[in-house]
């Protein structure tokens, strides 16, 4: 055994994150962690690598007691670690980051060029292309996962580690990474994979162990697990018709009935000039490749970064969108990719987080009542299945996951009338997932209309009437009724620049 | 002629009226007075020096912030040949490297203001409160030095306590609250001295609020002789101070005329007058006289 | 032109814009003189500043160094006049007293988990105190070594001086570039300065590196008094109030980002003598009041930092386009 | 035990303490008597003097909460004091010269407020600017000279009193007491702290976090122009040079001793407060103990670096949890540095 973890315990004020969980990892072999939101994974690792101190347990690799202290210390062992955030530093240049900690260096001096020659072999096998000498800042969350994944391969020398790698990327690069983890299981590491795409669980992992609010509930090998199975593991009872159809078959869109409209909009050096219509209830789909503009589609929309050109109207006329407060006094709300730095106020409590946005329409001069935010807190906190162990816990302290359903939860309680979400699943577990997909349909139902970017094109089929497809900066194609498959996306998003003449409407 | 002139600052309203003066005295004389203000700081002072230098002005005129450190910069300005007066407070420089200094003896004026404490109390007990200057600054040190010197041989008199009030008229009021408190209530002292007349300033309006009556029940003495401490001696409040005269730039030009003219060499040191007043002086015609002097 | 040098590279345009200002009203401004003035003057500053910038860049600040200045100077000129020991031995004692003043405080701020902003102020007045307690005068010092130190300058053609101490802060300048931008010391200091938690994650050991930080910046510190002390040939500890903000200012203007994680060494040179430069200016100019004096400094200050900001945008517009 | 009262249990506990030991110097510390009509003793000339810091403290913690700091507090208050008594001088009456310093610390606020939302300049850097031009500002108003006044309304702020209680400390209690309510009682403080804890998310959630800070920026200018009339009041003359000269380390030095984070967020006034009187406790225990005055910095700096050990986050749970331990009730889980929470 390469490494076992035995009975580790870890409490939090007011919560047991983990509840004497033991965990065995052989060499060789890619052991996936699963489990809900909040089920402890990512403790689990923080606990292995001393990025938490540990209450009780034993850890042993190679069979001698280890207790590292501090993450530096862990990567000595040879136990390399992507966490579940990216968790490097955008102001070094990528090479700094990916070789940080072990520059080479003549004379005490670091060597830039040789510095340089080590990132980019490092980098080599995963078909990025990226200038190693510029910020990592610059480069988008995606990229910033594969330097951050290339960064832990090098330190590995027994263990890598992985937390949700994959949730920023598309399939093209997890196809990539999964060539490079299958390569360093052949060369006998071992691998800890964390997930919530059971697809890539079952395409990769040897093992799966499902922890459940803190406790261990089944290690299992992955042949002859059935998925169903796997999931009840999970969340403790069956999951209800998690296939659906896709609801393109059951909403015709009628042109004529939409509402919102956005012409010409655009931003140089962001987006070029695209025209939209929303129709009540409607739900569309932004598909692209990573940097294709989506993410900009929607921060012009939501007045972030301001139109330079075109107009927002609806049926009472011209809509100002020129920062995010004209935006939601028009009705409208924003779910970021980037919860972090986007999204969630992390001092601020659970409570106090849902009633933001609402509190900010309101104005400071009425204060929403304590009982009313309380009520609000507990109808989503109950709503969405927010695991905290009250509303007053400060959202920081939430898992992942969690996090992402306060921020929806915020933007609900405004009742927009016009959603924008980017990749709303991002790092949430199947449980959830299929509860957001429901409520989408939900408030849809309700009158809300809503624009989905998702890299996830099952979940875009799932949910959208209509699918934008979005290259270079360029709303390049749409696709509507029966042509919202997947493969048809994947044409649109692949087709070599024919695009004049299926140019979005 | 061009004259630079390296202020200090502008921390108290003395320093200000001699800066006024020191403009209206340039105008006088038709000299061009390139005026440069430190913010108390010497190394600002040094290369203000240094500028002028560079400038190449016919005479520095430089009230120094402290006594220390002005060897080299006066060595640049001897080897420029441009004459350096000193105003108001010395420097431990050797005494070729400037023309002469004008100013009053910071010691002897402590000594005057004990001299007048000594005089006054007779051979009744005196417990006496001290308000000093800025810790570590010249005037405090040696108006210190120069009030004790004065009461040495007097053994009914005895400074109690003594704190620093920065100068400041805040610093005065607080601090003698707080030697209120302490003795009793102003019942345990018979004079105050302060270091200069702002802090005696908010020292008397501290008394007065406690209930103290100064000029009567406390002694004051203190030193400058601003505006405001000579209606506090028309109303009774203060007793004495010495004076220090703003006018420091109006001898330093005359000497550095002279030499000009036809280098004639003034003595080193050019002494002001450190006249002590009391409230037989008739303060309000002081007060009218210096009132716009820009104090 | 990176984005990262558009900040170094504005704040050098905007220095070479404000001389040749300068130089058209006063043309001696260009005099040797006044260019050895403004390395000599501005030393004690530079040198301070550096330690200063690479605080800065992990995203701390040290409000004491001021008054750490203030101390070396006693501290010098109180051994000299009691002991018998040579200024260079002085000098080593000295650094060795502010370096572990620096570590000290650098070390409260990591166990203690307290700002930096408030442990160095604590430590600003316990510096100036520790001044008083050795001498409330200002104490000269007169040491024939000294004498050889402040004689040590080259004359440059037209009578300016490149003394000692200019060397030395262009010198302290080229080390604290080799160390924020050249070694693994200084990409550990970017890294903090990028965000502490994940600077932990990548495996700094945040709480040695915190203890170097603030020990370069009372080294710095000292230094910079060893330099005062040979400017002024004496000790005061009332000396330099205020000077951490000068250097703060000075940085700031040089391009480093206060928050940390972004700037040059180098830019603080240039941010150094823009400070000297405008001093320079007013006493050359030398008709303003001392109200005036304050007034026109912050104004030009504003007027650097606004200038910068503004070129920054327009380069990164066009970075964009 | 009310939430109020477990928040500033520390700044109340280290205040105790601290009195304890001053009057060991001093055994009549804690003595209060009534005299003329007025209340008369240590304590209360604590609760006076303490006046300028608490005022500029209240408007500092805002400032703070929202990440930011304001180095220009005590220039703002030479400038708003040279304008009470240019004003008073000039014939305008109380209400005139009230007037005029107010307006003057909202100007001085809106100023540093635009230079910080508008412009972007980091709040050091803007803040550092008017800090050194206001007083200059204030030397411009009083041309250099103490601008003395006779007008006994003017005074009475501060030294007059109500009930025998001080007028500068009812006016920082009442201001206190106010800007407490109103950030307490409307959605004011949850927004500052949203602001200051992600500017960016808040934005986002539609908060007009520029207007915001612009008014939190005068706030503090508000606060400040109180303290300024305070101090002018005092000495019934405006001395710009030296009218809250480095009071503005001492205001921040207050709001951190009451434990607020200088890394912006969660807030309260009532410990800001307490932490200005700490100051204040420690100063005057200063003055009445009768030390030299050379002494008076290292035993403030020794005194300060105690308080901050104590109060320190990483010390102040493991404390905590002794006391609980003592108690009987199970102890929480160890906390490392704010641990690095995803
Ligand atoms: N720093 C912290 N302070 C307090 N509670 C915490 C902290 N970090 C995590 N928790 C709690 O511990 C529990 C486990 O969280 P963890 O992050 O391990 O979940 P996870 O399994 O990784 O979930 P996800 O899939 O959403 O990432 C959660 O209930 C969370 O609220
Ligand atoms: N594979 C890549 N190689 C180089 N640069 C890339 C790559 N992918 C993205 N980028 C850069 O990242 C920047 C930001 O992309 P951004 O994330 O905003 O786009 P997006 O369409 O929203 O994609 P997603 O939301 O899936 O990340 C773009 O400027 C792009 O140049
Ligand atoms: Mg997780
Ligand atoms: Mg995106």
């Amino acid at each position: 055994m390469l490494l076992t973890i035995r009975s580790l315990t870890k409490t939090f004020p007011g919560t047991r994150a983990l509840d004497s969980v033991d965990f065995d990892l052989r060499a060789g072999e890619v052991h996936a962690l699963l489990g809900e939101n909040g089920a402890g994974k990512s403790t689990l690792i923080k606990c292995l690598t001393g990025a938490y101190q540990r209450d009780e347990g034993e850890l042993t690799l190679d069979g001698a007691p280890i207790s590292p202290q501090s993450t530096l210390e862990a990567q000595e062992l040879g136990i390399g670690t992507v966490y579940q955030e990216v968790n490097l530093l955008p102001n070094l240049t990528v090479a700094e980051n990916l070789t940080f900690g072990r520059q080479p260096t003549r004379f005490g001096m670091v060597d830039g060029r040789a510095m340089r020659r080590q990132a980019e072999e490092m980098l080599s096998g995963y078909g990025v292309d990226v200038d190693v000498r510029r910020d990592l800042g610059t480069y988008s969350v995606a990229i910033q996962q594969i330097v951050a994944i290339a960064r832990a391969v090098t330190l590995s020398g027994k263990v890598l580690i992985l937390d949700e790698p994959t949730a920023s990327l598309d399939s093209r690069e997890v196809a990539m990474l999964f060539d490079v983890v299958r390569s360093l299981r052949e060369q006998g590491l071992g691998i800890i994979f964390i997930s919530h795409f059971l697809d890539q669980v079952f395409e990769i992992s040897d093992r799966v162990t499902v922890l459940r609010n803190g406790c261990r509930v089944a290690t299992d090998d992955i042949a002859g697990l059935e998925r169903l199975r796997l999931i009840e593991h999970m969340l403790g009872h069956e999951l209800e018709d998690e296939t659906r159809e896709g609801r393109h078959a059951h909403v015709p869109s009628d042109p004529s009935e939409r509402t919102l409209h956005f012409e010409g909009v655009g931003r140089r050096g962001l987006i070029e000039p695209f025209d939209l219509s929303v129709g009540r209830g409607e739900v569309i789909g932004l598909a692209g490749l990573l940097g294709s503009g989506r993410t900009e589609s929607a921060e012009v929309l939501f007045g972030i970064k301001p139109t330079q050109t075109g107009t927002a109207r609806d049926e009472n006329g011209e809509i100002a969108l020129r920062n995010p407060r004209e935006a939601v006094a028009a009705g409208f709300g924003f779910a970021p990719e980037d919860r972090k730095t986007d999204g969630i106020v992390a001092d601020l409590s659970v409570r106090e987080n849902i009633a933001l946005a609402l509190q900010a329409r309101r104005g400071w001069a009425r204060p929403i009542s304590r009982a009313e935010q309380n009520r609000l807190a507990d109808h989503y906190i109950d709503r969405l299945d927010i695991r905290t162990s009250d509303a007053e816990k400060a959202v920081g302290d939430l898992s992942g996951g969690n996090q992402q359903k306060v921020v929806l939860a915020r933007w609900l309680a405004m009742n927009p009338r016009f959603f924008i979400l980017d990749e709303p699943t991002r790092g949430i577990d199947v449980g959830a997932h299929a509860e957001i997909l429901r409520l989408i349909e939900e408030v849809t139902a309700d009158g809300m209309s809503i624009l989905v970017i998702s890299s996830e094109l099952d979940e875009l089929v799932a949910v959208a009437d209509r699918v934008i497809v979005v290259r270079d900066r360029r709303h390049v194609a749409q696709l509507t009724g029966a042509e919202v498959e997947t493969d048809t996306i994947v044409r649109a998003i692949a087709a070599p620049d024919a695009d004049s003449d299926e140019e979005a409407a | 002629q061009t004259v630079g002139f390296s202020q200090i600052g502008s921390e108290s309203g003395w320093r200000a009226a001699e800066t006024t003066l020191t403009r209206q005295q340039a105008e006088e004389r038709g000299i061009d007075l390139k005026f440069s203000d430190a913010q108390q700081r010497q190394e600002n002072q040094i290369s203000a020096m240094r500028s002028f230098i560079a400038q190449g002005v016919d005479a520095i005129l430089l009230a120094p912030v402290v006594a220390t450190g002005w060897d080299s910069v006066l060595e640049e300005a001897q080897e420029a040949e441009i004459p350096v007066v000193l105003l108001d407070r010395q420097v431990d420089s050797s005494e070729d490297l400037y023309l002469t200094a004008v100013g009053s003896d910071l010691v002897h004026e402590g000594e005057v203001a004990g001299q007048w404490l000594v005089d006054n109390v007779g051979d009744e007990e005196c417990r006496v409160v001290e308000l000093q200057g800025t810790t570590g600054s010249s005037p405090a040190i040696k108006r210190k030095q120069g009030f004790e010197n004065a009461i040495e041989g007097s053994d009914n008199i005895e400074i109690v306590r003594s704190q620093t009030g920065d100068f400041t008229r805040t610093g005065g009021k607080e601090v003698m609250e707080s030697f209120l408190q302490a003795e009793d209530g102003g019942g345990n002292i018979c004079a105050l001295f302060a270091h200069n007349d702002d802090m005696a300033i908010g020292a008397i309006q501290a008394m007065k609020e406690a209930g103290v009556n100064p000029g009567e029940d406390v002694k004051v003495v203190s030193i400058d002789g601003v505006p405001d401490i000579f209606r506090a001696m028309a109303d009774g409040d203060a007793n004495a101070t010495v004076e220090l005269t703003p006018n420091m730039a109006g001898p330093a030009f005359d000497a550095l005329n002279a030499y000009w003219e036809d280098g004639t060499t003034p003595p080193k040191f050019i002494q002001t007058e450190s006249r002590l007043y009391t409230q037989e002086d008739d303060p309000e015609a002081e007060y009218e006289a210096r009132k716009d002097l820009g104090y | 032109m990176t984005s990262r040098t558009l900040p170094l590279f504005a704040t050098i345009a905007i220095f070479l814009i404000a001389y040749l200002v300068c130089y058209l009203q006063f043309p001696a401004m260009l005099s040797t003189r006044v260019i050895g003035n403004l390395l000599t003057d501005n030393a004690y500053l530079g040198i301070v500043a550096v330690g200063m910038t690479v605080v800065i860049l992990s995203g701390g600040i040290d409000l004491s160094v001021g008054s750490v200045i203030a101390f070396s100077g006693v501290f010098i000129a109180v051994m000299l006049r009691d002991t018998g020991l040579h200024p260079l031995v002085v000098f080593a004692l000295l650094l060795a007293v502010t370096t572990a003043f620096g570590a000290f405080m650098g070390g409260l701020i990591h166990v203690l988990a307290m700002p930096p902003f408030i442990v160095t102020l604590a430590g600003m007045f316990l510096a100036r105190g520790a001044g008083y307690m050795l001498s409330v005068e200002s104490v000269p010092i007169q040491h024939p070594f000294y004498e050889v130190l402040k004689d040590a300058y080259y004359l440059m053609p037209g009578k300016g001086r490149l003394t000692l101490l200019g060397v030395a802060m262009l010198l302290s300048v080229a080390g604290g570039m080799i160390l924020a931008h050249r070694t693994r010391f200084g990409t550990r200091v970017f890294a903090m300065g990028g965000g502490a938690q994940t600077a932990q994650l990548m495996g700094v050991p945040v709480g040695l590196t915190t203890v170097q930080i603030y020990a370069f910046s009372g080294f710095m510190a000292g230094l910079s008094g060893v330099a005062f002390s040979i400017y002024t040939a004496s000790g005061y500890p009332l000396a330099m109030v205020g000077t951490e903000l000068n250097a703060i200012a000075a940085v700031v203007i040089g391009g480093t980002i206060l928050t940390g994680g972004a700037g040059y060494v180098f830019g603080t040179l240039i941010g150094v003598l823009t400070m000297g430069l405008i001093q320079t200016y007013i006493v050359f100019d030398g008709s303003l009041s001392s109200w005036w004096t304050k007034i026109v400094i912050g104004a030009l200050l504003l007027m650097f930092i606004l200038l910068q900001k503004g070129l920054l945008r327009l380069g990164t517009a066009r970075a964009a386009a | 035990m009310p939430r109020v009262i477990q928040r500033v249990l520390p700044q109340l506990l280290t205040l105790a303490a601290l009195m304890a030991l001053v009057s060991v110097f001093f055994p009549d510390f804690l003595e209060i008597t009534y005299s003329d009509g007025r209340l008369v003793g240590p304590v209360i000339d604590i609760l006076k003097r303490g006046a300028p810091v608490a005022l500029l403290a209240i408007g500092m913690t805002l400032v703070i909460a929202t990440r930011g700091i304001d180095l220009s507090v005590g220039a703002t208050m030479a400038i708003c004091g040279a304008c009470s008594a240019w004003a008073i001088s000039a014939g305008y009456g109380l209400a005139g010269a009230l007037g005029f310093a107010m307006l003057a610390g909202l100007a001085a606020g809106l100023w540093n407020g635009a230079l910080v939302a508008v412009f972007g300049i980091q709040p050091i850097v803007a803040t550092l600017i008017l800090m050194t031009a206001g007083r200059g500002v204030a030397q411009l108003i009083t041309e250099g000279r103490i601008l003395t006044f006779n007008h006994e309304g003017l005074a009475f702020f501060g030294s007059g009193d109500i009930l025998g209680v001080p007028m500068p400390t009812l006016i920082w209690v009442l201001l206190g007491v106010l800007v407490a309510l109103l950030v307490r009682r409307t959605a004011l403080g949850l927004l500052i702290e949203a602001i200051g804890i992600n500017r960016r998310a808040s934005t986002l959630a539609g908060i007009n976090s520029r207007v915001l800070l612009i008014a939190v920026y005068m706030a503090s200018g508000f606060c400040a122009a109180w303290a300024g009339i305070v101090a002018t009041a005092d000495i019934r003359g405006a001395d710009a040079n030296n009218s809250g000269l480095w009071l503005e380390l001492d205001a921040i030095l207050a709001v951190v001793i009451g434990g607020n984070s200088l890394l912006g967020g969660r807030f309260s006034i009532a410990a800001s407060l307490l932490g200005a009187m700490i100051i204040q406790t420690i100063d005057t225990g200063i003055l009445l103990a009768g030390f030299p005055s050379e002494f008076n910095l290292v035993i403030k700096a020794a005194l300060v670096l105690v308080i901050l050990v104590l109060q320190s986050p990483n010390l102040a749970p493991r404390f905590a949890r002794i006391a609980r331990r003592r108690r009987g009730t199970p102890a929480a889980g160890k906390l490392t540095t704010r641990e690095a929470g995803e």
